[in-house]
């Protein structure tokens, strides 16, 4: 869930962007040196970076009920670490605000820093703290991409208490009841993504190929 | 005999604004073979996508045993058990790591116990010929091979009525020639075959009826030697007579073609009537 | 895939220049941030709406699926302001119906604002766009090759979702989430293939690393910025003082 | 006349291990048109992406004009910009937003002023009659469209030679008679058409030599007249002989054909050689 267009205020909008620009451009100097050096990946990472739009647009069975979507945030990190995930995260919220009018340009900035920055890190954290633990691949994976879901709506959540505080308690208060009404609906999405992420790459790392191409991606992305 | 299930004037139109159907009618006969014909973008694929419940009309029905389909949970449920489809696409509908497993995706859905569901997978990869390949990989099978897995995967839940896209597209003569000997064989069992196709000599060949499209209507439908033997209205699809029916009509209306008035089904029929024979 | 993306396409505005339809939805967006919500909201989402329907031609329809689309997201919003959380239960927060009414309002102000803009012109000519304003032409080349993946994806998509529904792959919740795994497994492999394709296709046309083509675009008029920056004048002058 | 292009005992594997071409000769003569016959996995799609330099073979060579060609990156780029190549698949060529926009990609890539390539790009556009689509997105164009667009953008380099896989396939058949008529025209204009393709039928008609592909070798090359009118090499390739050449050599055989020795190139000549005409 992206926040809308024209939630935020004004200075939060131009805070939130201001706080992403450094990651987007690190993100994006990085990339840019890659392209340099094989022009071939743009092309790799543009149809990288579609399948994860197109996961996006996916309606996701989740456990209460409503139809939600998968934010692709943990096989995101997982596959092209959290750098690069910065920009193709920009441009993806960028396509999904003008081609699904999901999201919005103003709150661009905000939902850059939620889901194109705090949720991959953490996921990306997460699969390397796990991996670093001697967990197995499927475990690793699964709590990368579940717990990089909650950190991106707890972001959204942080970020709208921000900006409306609750008139007595205050952010906190207001932090309580954006999130109370996110995780009703968020925590089983986030269960659900991370199955859906084992699955995914499971299935993938089958095909030995394949698999391979992917970890030169992501070799080179990092 | 009354139609096994039919469309009643469909209208769908995409997300967007093309109107894919328009007011379409169709009838499918119990267990005959009937192929649908057309130019690009006539509807085909769309009809099919409806006539399994993939697609929901704006308007118009489908009847299926006489009694108009629902499409809640259930109803989809029963009604796909019932009519299976095949994209054109192989690559579409292969998702699992090995043949056998992926053949073993329906029956798993429809419930069927471990036991059960091997002996759909034997029998289906047995009737397409590709026992053998039950252990490779998806990713790692030839184009025909795939399309004929991709078939396995839907007669493997023992369909009534199986819809074909293309069936034969992009495989070799050989290849395409295999393909339909398996398919009339399902046929000759009992399964009631709709395909589309481009091509109409196969149509000609193989289908029992035809229907002709248009801009998303069916123009016509009956029984494929009435319906491509029939220059005006197979124009009217942007179609030729099949070569055999241009032909054998040529011949006809000089007085050369011998025996009964029909148009020859295949070139050994054709060499017959004008009184050569095969050598 | 994206009824948007057609109307962006087909509008009769599509030919506009893109730096004056920008400016006005940019613009706007601004205002209805910056302005207080009455009446410079209710003004905003008239003018928009107009512009988009009667000045674009964009079906309204497509408009009306997309504006109700955030409604969901705004009906959280709004709850949470107008209700306060006590340690004896719910009730109603001070003044919460108020801020709750100003922040739907503006909120609809925006989305008017990002409908026309989306509606009124093709992604791919805002990307064009950046790369005029200085974003380094590899990302903008990534992004437009991304936009065109994405079309060729989601028709992947859903032909194995129509092919796992006939084999009953949607029978129940786990099933579909087995079944979305699967699809997300085989989509991806299948995107690389596809780049790889085309890196063959691009390498016959002598692609040596740059995605040079020719893109005639309509230019700025004087005229068409002005009349862009007098409606945003006036909408700025009505929102503060009338 | 002496070979334009010409491939001399390639040999190519996969990295996955498949011999996709095994000592594979074949010659490509000037302004001619080139039919590849074969079966799935021949190694038809293989040789294409030999003859422009997309693969390298492991051993055997590609003699242009007589000289044997480098793989050196300026190497390829000139040898790229006479030889075109237009892949089965339109959306693996198409990755522009617009038509015209796509269509300009080569050109510019030639190092041509912006004045010239727009100029090209109206040409190819025209020749392929697709004026009216230059400001379309790729992604709202029909199948049949992205063909042309496809082909728009190879010819806009003015090769000398165009290679074409399967160009009609999945096309109606007035798609695929449009197209064949707009590569007619380029082929009269002196671009030496290379293309591969599932149908004798389509081969026998179009083609002025046909070469048989069978297990990454070429089985036969020569007249098409010669060689798909030879039913035992053809054989070899898994392929019957067309329609036409079957139904004339019985004819021919029982003495009912009138005229020189030939067979019938289309129905029209059939007709005329067993003395009947067109009404
Ligand atoms: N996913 C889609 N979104 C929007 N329009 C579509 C989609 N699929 C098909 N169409 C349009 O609907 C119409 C019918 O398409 P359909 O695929 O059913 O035709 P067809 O007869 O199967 O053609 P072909 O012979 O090329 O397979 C066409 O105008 C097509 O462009
Ligand atoms: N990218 C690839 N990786 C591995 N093997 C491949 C690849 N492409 C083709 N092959 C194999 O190489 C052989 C020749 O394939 P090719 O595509 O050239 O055949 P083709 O004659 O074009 O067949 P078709 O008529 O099906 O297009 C086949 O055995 C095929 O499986
Ligand atoms: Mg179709
Ligand atoms: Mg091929």
């Amino acid at each position: 869930m992206h926040i809308m267009e024209g939630f935020l205020p004004v200075g939060h909008a131009v805070g939130w962007f201001a706080a992403s620009t450094p990651f987007v451009v690190a993100g994006g100097v990085s990339l840019r040196r890659i392209l340099r050096k094989a022009p071939e990946t743009r092309l790799n990472l543009a149809a990288a970076g579609a399948f994860a739009f197109v996961l996006s647009a996916l309606k996701l069975p989740s456990v209460t009920g409503s139809c939600s979507h998968p934010t692709g945030v943990g096989l995101g990190a997982v596959i092209f670490g959290p750098s690069v995930m910065a920009v193709l995260g920009t441009i993806i919220l960028l396509f999904q605000a003008l081609l699904l009018a999901h999201g919005g340009l103003t709150t661009l900035g905000a939902n850059v820093f939620s889901m194109a920055i705090v949720g991959p890190w953490t996921s990306f954290a997460i699969w390397k703290a796990l991996r670093g633990l001697g967990a197995s691949i499927a475990i690793s994976v699964f709590f990368a991409a579940a717990l990089g879901d909650i950190a991106t709506y707890a972001t959204t959540a942080m970020q709208l208490a921000f900006a409306y505080p609750d008139s007595e308690t205050g952010f906190v208060g207001a932090l309580v009841k954006f999130g109370g009404i996110f995780a009703v609906t968020q925590i089983p999405l986030a269960i659900a993504e991370g199955l859906l992420t084992v699955v995914a790459l499971n299935a993938l790392s089958g095909r030995a190929g394949q698999a391979n191409e992917v970890a030169v991606l992501s070799g080179e992305a990092r | 005999m009354s139609a096994l299930l039919e469309a009643r004037s469909l209208t769908y139109a995409y997300p967007g604004g093309v109107l894919a159907l328009a007011g379409l009618d169709l009838s499918v006969s119990r267990g005959r073979k009937l192929g649908i014909l057309g130019p690009n973008g006539a509807g085909k694929t769309t009809l099919l996508l409806h006539l399994n419940g993939t697609l929901r009309p704006a308007s118009g029905e489908i009847r299926f045993d006489g009694r108009t389909v629902g499409y809640g949970r259930e109803a989809l449920i029963a009604w796909r058990r019932r009519v299976g489809l095949v994209l054109q696409d192989a690559d579409d509908q292969l998702f699992a790591a090995s043949v056998a497993e992926d053949v073993s995706f329906g029956p798993l859905n429809l419930g069927l116990t471990d036991e059960e569901t091997r002996q759909r997978v034997r029998e289906a990869l047995a009737a397409l010929e590709i026992a053998d390949l039950a252990d490779r990989p998806t990713h790692m099978l030839s184009f025909g091979q795939k399309k004929r897995a991709a078939i396995a995967g839907a007669i493997a839940m023992r369909p009534e009525i199986l819809l074909l896209d293309e069936p034969t597209a992009g495989l070799d003569r050989q290849g395409a020639a295999l393909l339909l000997n398996e398919l009339k064989r399902l046929s000759e069992a009992g399964t009631t075959l709709v395909f589309t196709t481009h091509n109409v000599d196969l149509a000609w060949a193989f289908a029992d009826e035809t229907a002709l499209f248009s801009e998303g209507r069916v123009i016509a439908q009956g029984e494929t030697s009435d319906v491509l033997s029939n220059p005006s209205v197979l124009a009217q699809a942007q179609l030729q007579p099949p070569l055999l029916v241009r032909l054998g009509m040529v011949l006809r209306d000089k007085g050369l073609l011998q025996g009964e008035a029909g148009l020859p089904r295949d070139e050994a029929q054709l060499l017959a009537m004008v009184g050569i024979g095969r050598r | 895939m994206s009824p948007i993306d057609r109307e962006a396409h087909l509008n009769r505005w599509r030919q506009k220049p893109l730096v004056e339809k920008l400016l006005l939805a940019l613009g706007m967006m601004l205002l209805a941030l910056a302005l207080k919500p009455w009446p410079a909201a209710a003004l905003i989402t008239a003018v928009m709406t107009g512009a988009t329907l009667i000045g674009a031609r964009v079906s309204p329809r497509v408009w009306l699926a997309c504006a109700t689309a955030p409604l969901g997201f705004l009906t959280v919003g709004v709850v949470s302001l107008v209700l306060r959380i006590e340690l004896n239960g719910v009730s109603l927060a001070p003044g919460g119906i108020e801020a709750a009414g100003s922040l739907a309002a503006r909120s609809a102000a925006g989305v008017t604002c990002l409908l026309f803009l989306a509606l009124t012109t093709p992604t791919c000519d805002l990307l064009a766009g950046a790369r005029r304003v200085g974003v380094p032409a590899e990302i903008i080349e990534v992004a437009l090759l991304m936009y065109r993946f994405l079309f060729i994806l989601a028709d992947e998509v859903s032909a194995m979702d129509a092919a796992q529904a006939a084999r009953l792959g949607h029978a129940s919740k786990g099933r579909r989430l087995r079944s979305l795994g699967l699809v997300a497994a085989n989509l991806l492999p299948r995107a690389l293939d596809r780049a790889r394709r085309m890196e063959i296709g691009l390498a016959a046309r002598g692609w040596r690393g740059e995605m040079r083509v020719l893109s005639d675009r309509p230019g700025t008029t004087l005229r068409g910025v002005s009349e862009v920056a007098a409606v945003l004048c006036a909408t700025a002058f009505l929102g503060i003082f009338a």
